[in-house]
Parts: C-alpha cells; structure tokens; sequence
C-alpha cells in the first residue's frame, strides 16, 4: 500500500506493477484525466494546487480505510498536483484482490472519497485566455465532473 | 495566543494572501478565527461556515484552538 | 470499440492508448489474473478453451451492448486463450468515459456479462500435477472465482 | 437432415470427440439431439438439459433444427 502526491507525470505502468501478487485474480485501475471541456466550456488546461501535508495524510488515510474494509494491501494512489494539459492523469488508483467484486468496490470507494475530502482545487483554464477555480458544489450546467 | 490561518485557491485569491498570523485571546475556537478572516477586506467573499482542518484534521467551528495551531480554511475540494 | 479472442500476450499499454480521447475524464482497466490457488489447491496454470467463432460474436455483442447502455465508444476488450501460468492476464477490459460512475459500470457490466455468456472455458493444473475443467457452477468450497 | 453436434472441454473428454454428425428426421429439435448424443457412450455425463447455441446465437431445446445445423453442446462457461 503507497500512496502520493506527484508533481510530475504519473506512470500508470509502474502502479500496476506494485500491486500485482500471485494470488490476485483481479486488478482494476482508475485513471481520471483533464478533460477538453468542462460544463460546455473548452479547456486547454488545469492548475492543480493542495493543501500539501494534509492532502499526504487524507490520501493515507483513504487508502488505509480501503485496505480495511475491502481486505487488500495492494492498492497505489498517485495524485499530481501543478499544470496539466487536456488528457493528462491528475489521479491514478491501482487495486488489486483476489476477487474482482472488492477490487471495483475499492477503486470506487478511493475516488469517491478523493473527490470529497482530498485538499486539492483545480483551476481550469479556457480557450478564451481566462481562468477558474473550479467549485464542485456550485450548481452545474451539466453535471458533476467526473 | 497566536494561530496561523492558511488560505487557498479561490480563498487565497479574494483575500491575497496564502496565510495570517492571528492574535486572539485564549479559549478562542475555529469560528473565532473565521470570524476575524471574514472581517478583512475581501473576507466577506468566504461562507460563513468554510471546511475549516486543524493541524491538518477536519474540525468542526466550536473547537477550542491552542496557541501555534494551524487552520486551514478549505474551500470546496475538487480533487481528482 | 474492439474485443478480440487472442492466443498471445495481451498489451495493456495499447488497450489503453486504444480508448484515450479528449472528451474523456475517467479510463477504468480491468485485468483478470490467473491466479495461485483456486478453492484451496494450489494452482500453476490454466489452459483455456474456447467455441472460437461463437466467443468472438459473444464477446463483440457484449460490447456493443456496453456501449449503447453506458454511451460510449470507447471500449476495448481480449480475452486470451491458449496456455497461461500465474499471474498471466487471461482478460483485459478498457472502457473511457466523460464520467467515471459511467466507466465504472460499463467495465463491471462487461466482465459480469464475459463470465455468464462467453463460451470459454478453463482447464485449471495443479501443483500435484492433475488438471481439471472448471464448473463454477459446482458447489465451490470457497466461493464464486474472481 | 443431418446436423453436427460440438462438444467442448469436459464434455469433449467424457464423449471423447469434439464433433458428431447426426442424421436426424425433418422437425427435430434441439432436445433431440441432447437426447442422441446422451445415448451415446460416456453421454450420460451430461446433464439433461445442457445449454446449447445453434450456428453460434444460444437456443432453447425446442427450437427446430434445419439441415446443416450446427449445434454446440455448451459446459458451463468459465471465461474471465
């Protein structure tokens, strides 16, 4: 179990490696990348700042919690902080488990809980030259981020 | 007693500052800091009730800060 | 959107250059794995089977249907026949979305639709030697395979 | 008519082939060729009702076979 907060280019090949185990019949890996738009707006890029101490710790612990309900060591969580353009990986979430029920289980549950207490904001960048800090609990256009 | 507030992202932008330096008197709490934050100028712009970590833990606004304690004023997290 | 039946490695860098596109915010791999025990024996390898011509309609219908019920062309599938030892990827599923909730189901949909539907089947070798065609529907001792 | 039975995997090694062809009267069902192949040696192996495809779609035992069928005598799947 690992977890970090990168500020450089986060290698998907790597994590997957770190969790594998001869008694794992499942793996399943999560990758959220910057999209070209967001709520119709077209987006060139985002900025990526953190609570830095306290995104380690909240991101630690997240992991911990996974491992404990959903029996599994093998779990690797990088989040990248700084700018990204359209299609990089902001967070990459490697988990693997002897049955594939708790590996999707704990996939999900580790994003879910990065989207609501992780101490990271994102400041998107649009065509236009202007940019945003981004505000999940604002009222969307179309829908929460993904 | 002194506590330091820290300020991000949007926060950090309407009140142009990543952190202040607060002098308050002892038995304050976390709603004491948000308070004295809110009554600068720019201040206004946060909710009266922010994400407020302590120390870097989540805390609720009646908890009674000690001197050197960090609070971190969380705007809304868009991790991921 | 492309599944294939294939007798050789299966390259889980391409499955997931195959479904990368700009619109997408989330990416979900799963890989299945064979694993070192099955209901408590001990396990060296697994030699799959396949109804070739029917597996590869199967699996391409399995597709199509994911695509239309989650909304997305962005799903890559192999399923690996032939002679394979632990720890080798017997499948891989990529699937793309512009929101994660979608790509998760979408990856779920489709393995749980590969293990009801695909004719596949597996001879598992044990470490004493003897080997023996899989039933999952038998009474497992320990429980469903991952 | 005549239709080819397949057989795989465990049911392949019980009837010790993976093909038979059946010559079978007009309107003969996939029910029917269950029962011929149970008939044969090592056939009582399989259950009474196996799940079966016909030219590769799943089919239900009293589907009505044409000549030149092709019907896979499918063992419980176990992909993945």
């Amino acid at each position: 179990m690992r977890s970090a907060i990168v500020d450089d280019v986060i290698d998907v090949e790597s994590l997957l490696a770190e969790v594998e185990r001869d008694s794992n019949g499942a793996t399943v890996l999560f990758i959220g990348t910057v999209r070209d738009q967001n709520n119709g707006r077209p987006v060139t890029g985002i900025e990526y700042a953190c609570y830095g101490p306290m995104a380690t710790r909240e991101l630690s612990s997240i992991c911990t919690e996974a491992s404990e309900r959903f029996a599994t060591l093998d779990i690797v969580v990088e989040h990248r902080i700084g700018h990204l353009f359209v299609g990089d990986a902001s967070v990459v979430i490697a988990v693997a488990h002897a049955r594939r029920a708790s590996a999707y289980e704990a996939s999900r549950y580790i994003i879910e809980q990065i989207k609501r207490r992780l101490p990271i904001w994102k400041r998107e960048e649009y065509t236009d030259g202007t940019r945003e800090w981004v505000d999940p609990t604002a009222v969307a256009v179309v829908g929460p981020a993904s | 007693m002194t506590v330091t507030a820290l300020l991000f992202a949007s926060y950090a932008d309407v009140l142009q500052r990543e952190s202040i330096e607060i002098t308050m008197p002892n038995g304050a709490t976390v709603g004491d800091v948000i308070a004295h934050v809110r009554a600068m100028p720019g201040g206004a712009m946060l909710p009266p009730f922010p994400l407020v970590a302590v120390n870097q833990a989540y805390a609720r606004p009646d908890v009674v800060l000690a001197s050197g304690d960090e609070v971190a004023i969380i705007p809304p997290v868009a991790g991921g």
